[in-house]
């Protein structure tokens, strides 16, 4: 039996948005995807472009449903993803 | 209480204070600071600078250190602008204005503000050069380590 | 570099701002206090304020607490208005501005320029209370304690 | 042989002026008085009033010549001296 997909919604921004060549995809990883670091590892094999962008992981920052979120936090089906580089406003 | 918001358009320093202390006479000092766009950075002259924020996300961000700020110090107003879009040199990029009975609460107030702003809002610049390249602006540990002064990022 | 200035009308804040930061694109903040008349002290409602100063002595003071600002920060600014007169609740009493290329050191400026103002020059205030009777405001222990931190009163 | 008089001008500002009865005053001690603190010895000679104001010594502040001073500080003829409360500005 395989696991039902997970509908998310990801969002890029600044040079992850670049790199990625989109600033928001849906996706649907399969269920054992349910923490922010197994949908980065997930989100690097679909293409060599999401590859390079991940690449520099140390440097990359998420969001789950636009709250600030580290590689443990879980991810549910629905979920608002965001990864960006730390944030430089102000 | 606060005033949070994200605009494209320049904003008017003189009013925003104006709104803050309009109908009332319990304030005793404002602290107010404003970051605008500087024509150099790393010895490299800046043409434009171009800010892109996460929406939606921004005006939580924005609206939950406000109320960190108001839960720390016994505010009577505070207002946190900050703009997108391109701006160039010169041009302010954020505003941020604390209202209190006593000056200190205001002035640290203040301080607090821009720095979690800096560290804890999903804003993202870039700077364009004068020889036409493009470049995004790396995120300063200076800045971190000013965000930690006021305790823990939790 | 500095502007000083002692007057009996209101300032206008955007307006000092705009002045500060008038042809010039290496400012990349600006600190800025505004101390405000309250409409009480120790619970008793206040209906005015006036202010009275050493006319020649409050200038040069002013303009030394400016330069030591510019001595101890990189400035490129600083701003100083004080008015004098009566002044109702609500209404601006002292406007200070601190202008750098970072923004440490315009709100630390900033934070000296009032400590200092509010114990180096040669103004006092006067309240006039709800019940017609008036009084001297006390200096404040805490205000001595504020401007020491910055260092001996030499 | 008797000193030869000083003209000073002495300034009084906040409720030093009021206490005293005046902004201003052109006054001519002795020679001897060439210190704020003989100044201020001295001029609590000159009526009831300044006797009063200057009863809370401790609370009255000094400029001499527009630059804020203390006792010891030396005052010459054509000096300007003024005697106020501390400041409460700002």
């Amino acid at each position: 039996m395989t696991a039902a997909p997970r509908p998310l919604r990801v969002l890029y921004f600044a040079w992850m948005r670049e790199r990625v060549g989109t600033g928001e995809e849906a996706v649907q990883p399969p269920a054992e995807v349910d923490t922010v670091a197994a949908l980065v590892a997930w989100l690097r094999t679909r293409s060599p472009r999401h590859e390079a962008a991940f690449a520099m992981a140390a440097s990359v920052r998420c969001a789950v449903n636009q709250d600030f979120a580290d590689p443990d936090t879980t991810v549910a089906p629905g979920d608002e993803v965001a990864f960006f580089p730390p944030v430089t406003g102000g | 209480m606060a005033t949070v918001r994200v605009q494209q358009g320049a904003f008017d320093i003189g009013a925003e204070i104006a709104a803050l202390g309009a109908g009332r006479a319990d304030i005793g000092g404002i602290g107010c600071f404003v970051g605008t766009v500087r024509d150099q950075a790393h010895g490299r002259a800046i043409t434009a600078m171009t800010l892109e924020h996460y929406p939606g996300m921004t005006e939580q961000a924005m609206a939950r250190i406000a109320a960190a700020a108001e839960a720390r110090w016994a505010l009577l107003g505070c207002t946190l602008l900050h703009r997108v879009g391109e701006l160039r040199p010169g041009e302010g990029i954020v505003l941020v204005l604390a209202a209190a009975a006593h000056r200190q609460a205001a002035l640290d107030a203040t301080g607090f503000l821009i720095d979690w702003l800096k560290t804890r809002a999903p804003f993202w610049k870039k700077e364009r050069f004068a020889d036409g390249q493009e470049g995004w602006v790396d995120a300063r540990e200076a800045d971190d380590t000013a965000a930690a002064r006021w305790g823990a990022l939790g």
